[in-house]
């Protein structure tokens, strides 16, 4: 049987050839999600955010270098547990916070929330709150790639979608219908599953078989596959880039495990029964954000003090998005039958763009 | 004036299909064995022929992950028509098609429309049992932002589809097995059928008959025997669900005083429950009698040639209900 | 006089799955994080230490896996309770619960019955936007071979589900997250509320007011205030949807000349317009006014704060549907 | 990896060992499913059968040899292809044909229908018509013995679980669902999955990946699996009988390919387009009755009297269930609101058995 394993990559030590200002970005991303959760945690015990609140923090090193390893243009697609995608892809945080707070100025205008980022500039298409409900919208965001390249369009753009989701999702069918439907069609999609270890209160040994190996289930669809570390940046980035570069080329799916965790409850309500103090601390002595830094200092040129400026400037950042998410007033009530249907009819109002879209683009970091 | 010809229900929504493929290269058809056997009811025969694998699409027997996979690429602008064998089977895909594709704009905030149809046979389809007879009409008319239209002949197929497959939202587009093989006239030249306009397919005035697709067979049917018999029907079709057009119905339901809802799903939180109570809203006092209902008996679809024509509706109980509500007019 | 105690919602739940699973070792519960987690609403708490885990049992994020799962286990004898975390998940297991619970009797000859439970979380819970604030009743309530219970108060809750967990039938049990924290008298001594018999949460001679959970709490709201202002509301709790206890509803009509349904899920082919629909069949000679229906707005739930409590039932809505049915009267 | 490839059973020779009569039980069997369907198609042709109707001709050593390997109380559930199951299984053929009449002395009084045989004596439950669907009942099934087993009753019947699915089930969510909390939950199920290449017209490379190896799909769930020819009835008893009984043991399920074919269409409609009569005549050269018929007459006593005679038997047999069926009543209008509940309300008139139940039963083969 083909295992399909990709070599481990990490000998090629890409990301540590990258120039030094791309991986300040990283670490500049990953103290902003950091710094962002830990505001929308305040916020919300606040009551400034409702509903339901995944915090990213633990995490940062997946969205980040996963989405180091894309193209500006290239989809991306993730669950719930979605800021720190949205963050990572360049959306504003205050059009992400002031969307928490149920404002117009919020990404999706205060109707979707925190579980529901949206971005069209940035090719972040939500956000989804059912579990494995995004696999096959990520499938199909693949096939309208590579649909536009050879139908609609002469040009070929050989864009590569990247679907995140959790390691609760590998036991919902939808998960393996996209699977087994990327592989027929031949569709360039990269589906990136971020094993955090739980889904709630259940680890993944307990409700998914095969845990110690989650890369079986790409097996059974015949589709390329890795595991990698997701607490190191930058072995993410050299373990997913080489595999989108190639998906990019052949059309193929691949599937990767990312092992990462979440420092935080799965939402606020969580007590983390589940687990230990121990294992928690474990995980956070090899945090994705101090290792980065260190590499930078150590390795590099990064002084101490321009580390502090760093994280001086994303406090004033974040704290500067929470202002404004609170200048943002909440959506009028003609909001309520707007984009209902996108054209006007009854009760309907049609549709109208989030002011986010229309504002200047400050352009990936 | 325009010619037309004589051609089949399935050919109707083919030409439909076609003619905005090659209008719109955005549009492509996917589902199950669409198109090497061409088609399972040969409603696409010839259209890998004429456009190629990349646009028409054989599945697999997935229809929660093509379903979706329909919503994503909508999303991206382009234009699915999505086939289900058989709407009985959309159950497995009922998040995709009912969280994803009608709330996709309003989650997004206005960002992403999904311009897409789902498209395939609803209804008893002739002694299918309990799980293949659906009527999904009922059940998912209770949801905002998808639209629902049922084409009752070949002239409405090919209108209908050709403005659903245009239309920026959702469209469920439920056809009926029993009527592919049905001939009618069909103009030669291009038209559209707006989505939420009831048409009047005969004109009556003792008595308001209101329907969707297959069971206006009926109505009419019941028309002709209640004619006899001195009772003079009108019978609307609605041509779609959502939107519903309550104000051609009002305007008869007025006229005549009377009104019969006859909806082949089960009555129970039914389409025509919602008629009726529109039409009692929008009509209490002109109304002679109180609205009845005909639908399928509140039972599963049984196998049995005998219960299965005892449950769905006819022109029997159409023709009794109409009585029913003249009885005192 | 039995002795009764205050209990939460969420306990009254507990308490009476639990008696039935000490009177009946084929009763278990299943679903996502019952067992361990201690029910990711906690109302299975203790529960895994007092049955076992061959009882109380965790699943994977597989509810089409684990509907079915019980159905399948149903069908051997055994009364499986499967909750939904929220029923807004339900969709993925749509075909489960909609194909193979409801139907299996019927399919089979009357071989198999399924004496199944499914419960959880219905409804708004407050900001979950689109996909997680599905109102199932109307949408479920289309299919016969199920039934379908909303409890009202602690009570209810345990009354019903008892009931529930006996009968021989697939039961839809729909909870609100809104009311598990919500505390009322429940007496110490066993007892059950039979399935389909609507009970009177206040009298009054006006106007009858007909809803189901949740919504019940702002019909007695509004009940008040139009109290204040001369006009006395009936109040009834339907209680369960599937069988619908008509007659309780129509004693009332006939007696206030005057209905008002309150139903929290959508408009459109919904319980209210079947309410609305019989009540206007049974009474239309009684009515001083068409039935006036108060439903969340026609549109997918927003997250935004006030845009969901714009789109939800409430007492003010009540209370102006109240005065326009009242309004000749 | 542990590839948990069963090893090839064949060796032991099960199915030699078994005394005569047995043997010629199984090929009665093969010939009465035969027979069954070749009238079947008549009757359908003749409108006697209405709605769907899929014919198991081909697949006969499927049905009868993995039965043969279960005990008489083990519970079986499979697809809409189900005539071969139900008679393999012990249904009186009348039963089986009446059903397909739409007449009261059918097996589920005539409301199932073709795709829907259920038998609860002879532990059939059900013909179902949702692809993929009786995968999480039969999960639920397995569930309930060990239940039982466990909770309820203090004597262990260890019975096993079997369902059987087509090859396009593989490609729906609930098979994957089912699959991985069968291996969660630990139970005796065996999954049979009836590779006859094609569903309705899609060979099973076009719609399911690795399908050169559908056992890869057990092996994302940690899953015992074996692939056999199913095309040779004492194979498929050797191959199985060792599963099962294992599966019995030690209530872990298992996987098993059956390498089968169906020789006419999907059901009555379908022209055979995807195919050539090669491929067709290839597997009939094969086929499964002639097999073991030939084993008997060359290595066993069955000498061609006898089973020409065994022959006509059925044929008579057969003749009689369709006079039978023929003679059984459409069901009553009071059927129409019979079963839909278990009680009595409203116009609902509660529940009946058909009255094949309550027949002396003949007895499995
Ligand atoms: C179909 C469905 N079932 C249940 C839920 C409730 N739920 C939300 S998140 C979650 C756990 C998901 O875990 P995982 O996929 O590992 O993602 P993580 O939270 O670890 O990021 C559950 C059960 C849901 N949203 N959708
Ligand atoms: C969910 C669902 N989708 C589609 C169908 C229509 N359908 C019935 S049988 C079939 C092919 C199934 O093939 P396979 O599983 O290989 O079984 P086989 O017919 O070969 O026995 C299809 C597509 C269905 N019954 N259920
Ligand atoms: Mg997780
Ligand atoms: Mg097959």
């Amino acid at each position: 049987m083909p295992t399909m394993a990709t070599p481990p990559a990490t000998q090629k030590k890409l990301a540590a050839n990258l120039p030094d200002q791309t991986l300040r970005n990283w670490l500049r991303d990953m103290l902003l999600i950091r710094e962002f959760e830990v505001r929308s945690m305040q916020a919300y015990q606040n009551r400034k955010i409702g509903g339901f609140l995944h915090i990213y923090i633990g995490q940062e090193a997946v969205a980040v270098g996963v989405i180091a390893a894309l193209g500006n243009d290239d989809p991306i697609i993730t669950a719930y547990r979605d800021h720190g995608h949205a963050l990572a892809r360049g959306m504003d945080p205050k059009h992400c916070m002031a969307e928490m707070f149920g404002r117009i100025g919020g990404c999706a205008k205060g109707k979707g929330g925190s579980m529901h980022m949206f971005d069209k500039t940035n090719q972040m298409f939500g956000g989804h709150g059912i579990v494995g409900a995004q696999c096959p919208l990520g499938v199909g965001i693949a096939f309208a790639t590579k649909y536009l390249d050879e139908v609609v369009n002469s040009a070929a753009s050989s864009r590569v979608t990247t679907c995140f989701l959790g390691d609760g999702a590998l036991n919902q069918g939808a998960f393996h219908e996209a699977m087994n439907l990327a592989g027929i069609l031949d569709l360039p999609i990269v589906f990136v599953c971020e094993n955090n270890g739980y889904s709630m209160g259940t680890s993944v040994d307990r409700g998914t078989t095969m845990a110690h190996q989650i890369t079986a289930k790409a097996l059974a669809y015949g589709i390329e596959h890795a595991s990698i570390d997701g607490m190191d940046v930058m072995t993410v980035y050299d373990g997913v880039k080489p595999v989108v570069d190639r998906c990019r080329e052949t059309s193929r799916p691949a599937f990767l495990e990312l092992r990462t965790y979440r420092y935080k409850g799965h939402s606020m309500s969580d007590p983390r029964k589940y687990r230990t103090k121990e294992q928690e601390q474990q995980y956070e002595a090899a945090d994705p954000i101090d290792r980065l830094a260190n590499f930078l200092m150590t390795q590099r040129s990064l002084a101490q003090k321009e580390y502090d400026a760093l994280v001086k400037e994303i406090r004033a950042q974040v704290r500067e998005a929470i202002k404004w998410a609170e200048a943002s007033p909440p959506p009028g009530s003609e909001e309520l039958y707007t984009d209902v249907y996108a054209d006007v009819w009854g009760p309907y109002l049609g549709t109208s763009r989030p002011p986010m879209l229309d504002e200047p683009q400050q352009g990936q970091t | 004036m325009s010619t037309t010809r004589q051609i089949e229900f399935r050919d109707a929504l083919r030409e439909g299909m076609s003619e905005e493929m090659r209008r719109d290269p955005c549009v492509f058809l996917m589902g199950e064995e669409v198109a090497q056997y061409q088609g399972a009811y040969k409603v696409s025969r010839g259209m890998l022929q004429e456009f190629g694998p990349q646009r028409v699409i054989d599945t697999p027997i997935s229809e929660s992950g093509f379903a979706g996979l329909g919503v994503g690429a909508a999303m991206m602008g382009l234009r699915p028509i999505i086939e289900f064998m058989s709407w009985s089977f959309s159950l497995v895909a009922a998040d995709q098609i009912l969280n994803n594709a009608p709330k996709m704009l309003y989650m997004s905030g206005g960002q992403f429309k999904v311009p897409i149809v789902y498209r395939g046979n609803n209804g008893a389809g002739g002694q299918l049992g309990s799980t293949h007879s659906w009527s999904v009409e009922s059940m998912y008319a209770n949801v905002p932002g998808l639209k629902i239209a049922i084409p009752f002949d070949p002239y409405d197929a090919k209108g209908l589809i050709k403005t659903a497959i245009r239309d920026d939202n959702p469209v469920f587009f439920l056809e009926s097995e029993r009527l592919l093989s049905v001939k009618g006239d069909v103009p030669e030249a291009e038209y559209l059928i707006p989505l939420g306009q009831a048409t009047v397919r005969r004109t009556g005035s003792d008595c308001t008959i209101v329907s969707f697709g297959r069971p206006l067979y009926f109505c009419m049917e019941a028309a002709e025997t209640l004619a006899s018999d001195g009772i003079d029907c009108e019978v609307i079709d609605g041509r779609t669900i959502r939107p519903l057009d309550i104000e051609t119905i009002v305007r008869s339901v007025c006229k005549t005083n009377c009104c019969v809802v006859v909806d082949q799903s089960w009555p129970f939180a039914s389409i025509g429950a919602e008629v009726a109570a529109q039409v009692h809203e929008r009509c209490f006092d002109d109304l002679d009698h109180h609205v009845v209902r005909v639908h399928s008996d509140d039972v599963p679809p049984a196998y049995a040639y005998n219960l299965e024509q005892e449950m769905l509706p006819n022109a029997r109980k159409i023709c009794e209900a109409v009585r029913t509500v003249t009885y005192n007019a």
